[in-house]
């Protein structure tokens, strides 16, 4: 950021530049779907900037309020459309929570592998499209070939390929299929393979690094200061994990997996490049989960009994409230319930992680160039139809 | 430390306004009056034994009687969480949208509930003061009403945009005979136009021409605004 | 040319008809020419990039492997709407890509295909490639002023500051085989490589030289991981943001065109034109020249696309930095470093 | 082209002028880049190596809409985004095409009762070619969309007038195939 500093604008001097408004969106190639960002540009260097979201908001807190818990389902599933199991996962544990039950125990193990793999396809968008932004087209078709294998896995539980409305309240809709964990176990071999190819492709091509190294760097207060959580959280130094530190499934307990941190490898803690790799580390940790997690599926029911006699009428709670937050692939994901007793909530908040972390944005892009305020949106991972709702 | 220990030292920090512990909840909570959210949040966040350096979520929950502000705590160093609530009372005939409760922002403590207070505002309604930039964040600027109120009246378009199914499409639409106007609602109370607060134009809350508020936003379609690439 | 000209003298024409004639034969060719290979170089590109990528690429227009996909995007583009910008200004707008495909053409002019295969054969042949390329950075930024859209803008600025930082260490580079061969001329540098084998292995400054504007290159065609005027994650389309239809066709036209002016170039000086061997020869039968020197051009474009479906864009500070930090003083040093090697008549690995 | 839109008569020569253009412009449908919600995602994987959206000539998806001949509608339009929609649809040159993908799209979709932001259905805004519905439409269903949108171009008349009946529709429609 030297050039910034030798160069400022004064309109009194003879020879001045102007500062030009420039918009970024809603359609543009690379605010990863209708993300606006309004920019004040001086040459290539970005003086100001305004987030303008909103441009696919879809009313999901209103419908909450008036669908059943169990219809509420598949518009989880919308919010954040590239990890549709992690949001039902939130949703369901909510709606547990709120009930006071608990699924059984096989059900719990699936949902770990299911989120797990959801996760790893999350990431892998993110990978793909992070390539796009910075300019190498191809690691994006690398990653939705081993997306497409994800899918294909996750269709045959749920019948869905990417919305799959398959983690239920009380615990998930249709039990596996025989021989479905060897498939997930065979597809781990051949994607520990690949991952090695995405980093000889990108990770550690030298352009890349000096494209997202030492660029939009979030120290680690400003981080929390922020709520910003998931891998942006984690990228800044910062090792928080809800699935470690607030387990919300049991299994967690019993496995063994390491939380991800940013090490500033080729520039300064919490940059772009750390925020990618921390992503990159947590599919092969995933990985890790899965691999501990399909030889232990216990035999047994995969919905709680009384769930699903509850489920031929529509749920009722007491009157209270729920908070429950879960790991998503972008961060905490909270939904907070208040019912009154009835079949629907009367207040149906969610706490979005890209919400949270798409609002740091405007503190980030002054001072950067055009490219790099490309380059630290992608970083963020957002998802449009999580931050709008 | 748990909540009842927080509840404890934040009740003995804090002078007034700080209610009990509802510790039959699912999450216990704490009340504490308007007037006294900022200290007590003050507190919480700069307290060595409490360290919330996280707010979650701001969310703003219409009661029958009141409107609540739920703030959602956590502490990455200790690893515990609280949630604070806020109540506003709803006035007699204060029934509908015209009643805007206001509730003392905390954007300045925690950068990250500048946007959450936007939405609560954008969507229920609750005026934050001294929030540094009170606008809407989701709904266009010139929306009317606040849709997540259990008395929000649908409306039939925005912007010239149709939001009804049964909607004409515009390319189909004779300029020189207009469609009929669709039929006022049978249901609901009027619409009251909220004042809107960070307005300095007269007609704030009106129709406004789209993209026409902020000096951000004043670049004009025909440039190279947006949606245009 | 002068061939050309005799053979229309022969038919009974005189004096300048004969001329005319002769020129509007090689126009006509040479338009044919870059309109067929460009044609065949964007179906390239696509299967090309297709493979890299996993996937096939173009397979139904046309029955094999999709053949006939750049004949069917040229027709649709022939027949879509030309829109202009209401608010730019018309004139630049409408002559820009005209501009910009003229710079390019007429680099083609110089290019010896073979002995005496070349429509005029300059003495200042490299010279005249060169400074002729150059022309296109003025429709570039045409294009971009005149279209009113702030993307395109950058696009041309982006563009002007590259190219023209650009043509510095390519144009020094380019001094490197100059220099050994003591001749602008075109012809002279195959005659030259017959004798003593490719420059690219004649001393070890030309071997760098030959990396630097290769690199050079790239940039001044646009290319990735210097496609920056038309960066798509950043600037929508750069300067041709605004355009549509065959306007817009001629933006595409141009960057292949130029692709082949620098592949060409490459192969030429440092490769050893129409020497099969890189210990030279010179007893390749003589027809087989434009095939030799024409597949020694598809490969290095071949090579431009495979690092364009491979690598990462620069940032446009880094691309600068690269320019004038690295490639430029490393040209200036084989500049300096050949002349040493000429002077203690060193060199020449095969001669 | 202007005056000469479907003036000419239906005849041999001009028929075959008619169906090279329909050909070339069936078989270089270019796309515009644009996403807004989930089926923005399957629409990406129509383009990805499983589909390969390319094999159709279809795989060249430009940024800018002054040199896309189609957009892809792909997910829900709420009020703020549906008069970004029209403006890109009226930025496009023609011939232009659009398909509507996804539930929400072709007509509310899960958000056609308590939605009330979104557009029910993008065809109240711009006129729609094809609808492929679903939620999210499968890649082989947007497909299916694309290809029978590929026949609907290769059939259209440009010079020559329309058709007239049925049966001389019929006609064209087994030539163009």
């Amino acid at each position: 950021m030297e050039a910034l500093e030798m160069y400022t604008v004064d309109p009194n001097d003879d020879v001045y530049t102007e500062e030009l408004k420039l918009n970024l969106g809603p359609q543009h190639p690379s605010t990863h779907g209708v993300l606006r960002v309004e920019l004040k540009v001086d040459g290539e260097i970005i003086t100001a900037s305004r987030c303008d979201i909103g441009y696919l908001h879809r009313c999901a807190e209103k419908i909450g309020e008036n669908v059943t818990y169990l219809q509420f389902t598949p518009y989880t599933d919308r919010m954040d459309y590239l990890a549709s199991m992690n949001n039902n996962l939130a949703w369901s544990l909510t709606v547990e929570k709120l009930l006071g039950v608990e699924a059984p125990e096989r059900a719990q193990w699936i949902r770990v592998i299911v989120a797990e793999l959801n996760r790893i396809a999350s990431h892998l968008i993110a990978f793909g499209t992070y390539g796009i932004d910075i300019g190498a087209n191809t690691p994006f078709f690398y990653a939705f070939r081993e997306r497409e294998s994800i899918m294909a896995l996750l269709e045959r539980p749920s019948g869905a390929r990417m919305l799959y409305n398959y983690v239920h309240p009380g615990g998930v809709a249709h039990d596996i299929e025989d021989g479905w964990l060897e498939d997930v176990l065979a597809f781990c071999d051949e994607f520990e393979m690949r991952w090695k190819e995405y980093n000889t492709l990108l990770s550690h091509n030298a352009i890349f690094i000096g494209r997202t190294a030492n660029i939009g760097v979030i120290p680690k207060d400003m981080a929390l200061d922020y709520g910003l959580t998931g891998p942006v959280l984690r990228a800044s130094g910062v090792s928080w994990d809800l699935r470690r530190d607030v387990p919300y499934l049991a299994p967690y307990d019993d496995l063994e997996f390491d939380v991800p941190v940013g090490e500033g490898t080729h520039g300064t803690l919490g940059d772009c490049w750390d925020r990618y790799w921390v992503r990159m580390r947590e599919m092969m940790e995933s990985i890790r989960i899965i691999r501990q997690a399909c030889p232990r599926v216990p035999a047994g029911p995969f919905m709680d009994k009384a769930m699903n006699r509850m489920y031929k009428t529509p749920l009722k709670p007491e009157p209270g409230e729920a908070y429950m937050r879960c790991e998503n692939p972008r961060g905490e994901l909270g939904f907070y319930v208040v019912a009154e007793g009835g079949t629907s909530p009367i207040r149906c908040r969610t706490r979005a992680p890209s919400f949270c972390n798409l609002s740091v944005l405007d503190a980030l892009l002054p001072g950067t160039m055009i490219a790099d305020g490309v380059a630290i949106i992608g970083s963020l991972d957002i998802v449009l139809g999580e931050v709008d709702r | 430390m748990n909540e009842t220990d927080i509840h404890s030292k934040l009740a003995g920090a804090v002078v007034s306004g700080v209610g009990a512990l509802d510790e039959s909840a699912k999450d216990p909570f704490v009340v504490v009056d308007p007037g006294s959210l900022v200290p007590a949040v003050t507190f919480l966040k700069n307290d060595a034994d409490c360290r919330m350096e996280m707010l979650n979520c701001v969310t703003a929950v219409e009661r029958e009687d009141c409107i609540e502000v739920v703030y959602h705590l956590s502490s990455v160093t200790h690893r515990h969480s609280l949630t604070l609530k806020t109540r506003v009372e709803r006035p007699a005939g204060g029934t509908h949208e015209s009643w805007i409760p206001e509730v003392p922002s905390v954007a300045a403590l925690y950068a990250s509930a500048d946007w959450h207070e936007r939405e609560q505002w954008d969507l229920l309604g609750v005026r934050f003061t001294d929030h540094p930039d009170h606008r809407r964040i989701l709904l266009p600027e010139e929306w009317i009403g606040h849709p997540l109120r259990k008395d929000y009246v649908y409306p039939h378009e925005h912007g010239g945009m149709p939001l009804d199914l049964d909607a004409v499409p515009l390319y189909e639409r004779d300029e020189a005979t207009p469609s009929e106007p669709a039929a006022p609602r049978p249901s609901g109370t009027p619409l009251v136009q909220p004042p809107n607060p960070n307005s300095d134009r007269p007609d704030a809350g009106g129709v406004a021409p789209a993209d026409s508020d902020g000096d951000l936003r004043s670049i004009k379609p025909g440039s190279n605004d947006g949606g245009g690439h | 040319m002068t061939s050309l000209i005799a053979f229309f003298e022969g038919l009974g024409l005189e004096g300048v008809l004969a001329l005319s004639a002769a020129y509007a034969l090689c126009i006509a060719s040479l338009l044919g020419f870059i309109t067929v290979y460009a044609m065949f170089a964007i179906w390239m590109e696509r299967k090309v990039a297709a493979h890299i990528q996993v996937r096939y690429g173009p397979m139904e227009t046309g029955a094999w492997h999709g053949w006939a996909q750049s004949v069917a995007d040229a027709v649709k583009l022939l027949f879509k709407e030309d829109l202009i910008p209401p608010e730019g200004n018309k004139f630049l707008f409408w002559i820009a890509p005209a501009v910009v495909f003229c710079g390019v053409f007429a680099g083609f002019i110089a290019i010896p295909f073979a002995e005496g295969m070349q429509i005029v054969d300059l003495h200042l042949g490299v010279f005249f490639i060169m400074a002729i390329a150059s022309v296109e950075v003025i429709g570039v930024i045409m294009a971009g002023w005149a279209s009113n859209s702030k993307y395109s803008l950058f696009g041309a600025v982006r563009e002007a500051a590259q190219v023209v930082s650009y043509e510095i260490p390519a144009a020094t580079a380019l001094l490197v085989p100059i220099l050994v061969v003591g001749s602008f001329r075109l012809g002279d540098f195959n005659a030259f490589q017959a004798d003593h084998g490719w420059l690219v292995l004649y001393n070890p400054f030309l071997t760098v030289a030959a990396l630097i504007y290769f690199i050079s290159s790239l940039a001044g065609c646009k290319r990735a991981p210097f496609d920056l005027p038309e960066a798509e994650s950043e600037l929508v389309s750069g300067f041709h943001t605004e355009y549509s239809g065959m306007r817009f066709s001629f933006f595409f036209l141009e960057e292949y065109a130029s692709m082949f002016v620098a592949a060409a170039l490459t192969a030429t000086l440092f490769f050893g034109g129409w020497n099969l061997f890189p210990w030279g020869g010179g007893w390749e039968p003589a027809p087989l020249a434009p095939v030799i020197l024409i597949s020694k051009i598809f490969f290095f474009i071949f090579v431009q696309m495979w690092l364009r479906w491979t690598l990462p864009r620069l940032r446009v500070d880094q691309v600068m930095a690269m320019g004038y930090k690295y490639l430029v003083p490393w040209a200036f040093v084989c500049l300096i470093g050949a002349a040493w090697f000429e002077y203690m008549g060193w060199g020449g690995l095969f001669s | 082209m202007g005056v000469l839109n479907n003036s000419l008569p239906d005849i041999g020569p001009v028929r075959a002028v008619d169906s090279a253009i329909g050909w070339g412009r069936k078989s270089s449908i270019w796309p515009m880049t644009f996403g807004i919600a989930c089926c923005a995602i399957e629409m990406m994987a129509v383009y990805a190596a499983t589909f390969d959206l390319d094999r159709f000539g279809a795989g060249v998806p430009r940024a800018t809409p002054r040199q896309s001949d189609l957009i892809i509608v792909p997910g829900t339009v709420n009020a703020k985004m549906a008069v970004r929609v029209k403006r890109l649809y009226d930025q496009m040159s023609e011939p232009r095409y659009v398909i509507a993908m996804g539930a929400c799209v072709c007509g509310g979709g899960p958000y056609v009762k308590w939605g009330y932001n979104t557009v029910k259905g993008v065809h109240k805004i711009i006129p729609v070619d094809i609808f492929v519905p679903g939620c999210p439409p499968r890649p082989e269903a947007l497909m299916d969309g694309i290809l029978k949108l590929r026949e609907k171009v290769g059939r259209n008349q440009v010079f020559a007038r329309q058709a007239q009946t049925a049966a001389d529709m019929d006609g064209r429609y087994a030539a163009a195939k």
